[in-house]
């Protein structure tokens, strides 16, 4: 067995200075790595660029990271929700990259997979594709969309084992699953950590060698953003 | 003139058996309620779920389970989760049959700008740029005009684009219109509503063949 | 509930004509359709392209389509272990195309997933490489290589359910769930055909909305190519 | 000289602990009878397993459950099942630590040759070509001369390709060869074998700094 569980977040985020790159999985707030977010707050590194979908909320998520002033730049698909982000982009304190999120999943997924480019229809004839390469494919026109690069990944699964095996629950898959390929360090925090031979190695989502360090999060609070109920 | 939800209920309409559906956020939400007896189709939610059901009950919510606009939602027998490259793989590799969604603004060219307003805040396109790149069925769900009266079907879009020559159809509060070789096509009318009025709020080239009827909802 | 499900392999070939190009899943003999083999055959379709890592032995999988001569060309990244094969290929009345299998695979997740083409390292300087596009990224040659196009694919699966989901086993996994995302109809046939709702839906493989048509298999025969034990 | 277990044995050594290790063919796989006592090393095989343990016993075979040399084999405990893409993402994106792979020929660039002879049947590349061109880690199992006594480490290869300048060690049935600078540096002979006969058997550009030591197989 290699050897990947760590004690806890603080252990896990060992390494991470300032300017680095990251990416953070989860969509709204759902598959979010909460632990690793506190444990980055602590870290106290600085000027970091995150590619993560969305930004959370201005008390939880990556706000937390934004009150810290700890990140220089986003690279996202959606910002909203979120005050203090918007204040700061207003300021120019804060640079944001936004990018359609089929090809922000897309470039996260070739980082991992070791395709450096690759063409998507999405985009072209918006300022998303302004300055890059047009081709067509079959008369329909495509632009031309890099890998990503990322320092640290910090995912969050529903239970893991110490081979470092990942299986996510329901919509709180999202992006985990490529941001784990994607990361130089893959750190990756579960509801439950189990030895390995506990998951079916039919139903691993992530297999354990895409992960790097792994540890059993505590205190989730898995805040939901819009309640909304059948009457 | 039609209210959000009979636009929905007019959309509704151009489901087909079969279809996998993606709807997006507002008036196109609604659509799932109106789908006709007798037909079957699954609904995608671009964040990774499969045959979305309606809203939880209390005892059901549950945060992992959401959809793209972030409300919590269920999952119907023969659901299945992904992760988000899966699920714009189904969306540009053309498996979502029928995909609704709002919009600012419409060209007659069957441009779309629905993502950016210069000088305000702006949030991000999301998926929608994925969506509208990639579907070959598109329609638009909005209002003819906007707060200020203005027309929203125009012969150029005014604001950022989210895609170029894409959308084919458009049901609006006032009407139903195509949208091919430059111009809207108008097709139907909203009960109550005449051709002139739908003259007057369309800003672009508006073509008007023969008797418009006027839509039947059930 | 999106009707998929067809009587069996004969209604679920139905339309497969002449000149066509297929995808087939399996590798090696783990993992290939092997009722959609035989409906084939009956189908009797001539000319045909068949995208697939292996090309089956002389008696089992695809060599039963060599037998009858529906196979115009080979698409595969490893072709040995059928005499048959060999024979037609020396002859001149099959056409090989032989492709690293990584390509191979990336190249239906790509059709699959409307990526029209992307850059991949493998085969450079060989003659894989000769005539496509040659671009460097991070001082390393990559190559381009496009998206299959495939009318039919036939894949097997361990489980379904009604709605199409799919769920394979173990290593007959590989290139079934890649396959299934690639063809204009994709047929799958399936060990245990089970109820919408059955499954799990957070260990879905393959989500139904890839699959057109479904069907339970009858009489698999598995057939293991090197049967190794310990001693 | 060493035989194929001896070459597997001094490979073997080459093992650091954490390593996932694609095996292929052969004499590589025998390497995985030899990992070093106190280090942890995960086996991959790209037709889909990560884990991969040893042959089944009679009634443990499962023919959904092979290596990519289509042996039935056996999973280990946190041993995964994945598709050939995921596999191949995990073999270009550079996470798979070593690859040990046989060879018809070599050069002195690190170019190898191990698919196809012009003449005879060619059974393809298989993974071989994604494994060349996307490990940063690759060591080749082979003998130093071919059945007709040639050397099979050379100025150029003769062979069409597998990959270019990728190779940087090579463990032969005489010695350990390191390749880089356009050159086979000498770095280990094999028991009882002499540095000239290592000259006598490298076509290629040789090079021969101070005393080289005979290996030390456990």
């Amino acid at each position: 067995m290699i050897r990947k569980v760590v004690k806890n977040a603080e252990e896990a985020v060992q390494g991470l200075k300032d300017n680095m790159t990251l990416m953070l999985g989860g969509f709204g707030l759902s598959g979010i790595p909460e632990n690793s977010i506190l444990a980055i707050r602590s870290n106290g590194a600085k000027n970091l660029t995150c590619i993560s979908n969305n930004a959370g909320v201005d008390d939880f998520g990556l706000g937390l990271l934004l009150q810290t002033r700890q990140i220089k730049k986003m690279i996202s698909s959606y910002v909203g929700e979120n005050d203090l982000f918007e204040k700061l982009m207003l300021s120019g304190e804060l640079e944001v990259d936004l990018i359609p999120q089929g090809t922000l999943a897309e470039r996260c997924r070739a980082a991992g997979a070791g395709i450096p480019a690759f063409f998507t229809p999405a985009g072209y004839g918006t300022e998303v594709a302004e300055g890059k390469e047009v081709r067509y494919f079959n008369d329909k026109p495509h632009i031309l969309e890099h890998a990503f690069e990322a320092d640290f990944a910090f995912v969050k699964a529903w239970k893991g084992d110490e081979a470092g095996n990942l299986i996510f629950k329901g919509t709180a898959r999202n992006f985990n699953p490529l941001m784990a390929m994607a990361g130089k360090i893959t750190v990756a925090e579960v509801e439950e950590l189990v030895p390995a031979g506990e998951l079916d190695p039919n139903f691993i989502h992530t297999p354990g060698i895409f992960v790097q360090r792994i540890f059993q999060g505590v205190n989730y609070e898995k805040r939901i953003e819009k309640r909304t109920v059948r009457s | 003139m039609l209210d959000k939800n009979g636009i929905a209920q007019r959309i509704a309409q151009e489901l087909e058996d079969g279809y996998y559906v993606n709807l997006g956020i507002g008036i196109p939400t609604l659509v799932a309620n109106y789908v006709p007896d007798g037909i079957s189709v699954e609904f995608q939610s671009e964040n990774g779920i499969l045959g979305m059901g309606p809203f939880p009950t209390e005892d059901q919510v549950d945060a992992d389970l959401i959809n793209a606009g972030k409300q919590t939602i269920t999952a119907l027998p023969g659901a299945s989760f992904f992760d988000s490259a899966m699920s714009f793989g189904m969306i540009r590799g053309q498996h979502v049959q029928m995909t609704v969604l709002g919009a600012m603004e419409l060209s007659q060219d069957g441009d779309i700008a629905n993502w950016k307003i210069p000088g305000k805040m702006v949030k991000g396109m999301g998926g929608a740029m994925d969506l509208v790149a990639s579907a070959e069925n598109i329609i638009v769900a909005m209002m003819h005009t906007n707060k200020a009266g203005e027309s929203k079907l125009l012969e150029k879009c005014s604001l950022p684009l989210t895609g170029v020559r894409c959308v084919r159809k458009v049901v609006t509060n006032l009407g139903v219109l195509d949208i091919k070789d430059g111009a809207f096509h108008l097709r139907e009318l909203a009960p109550g509503i005449s051709v002139d009025e739908i003259k007057n709020a369309t800003a672009g080239k508006l073509i008007v063949d023969g008797d418009i009827p006027t839509m039947k909802l059930a």
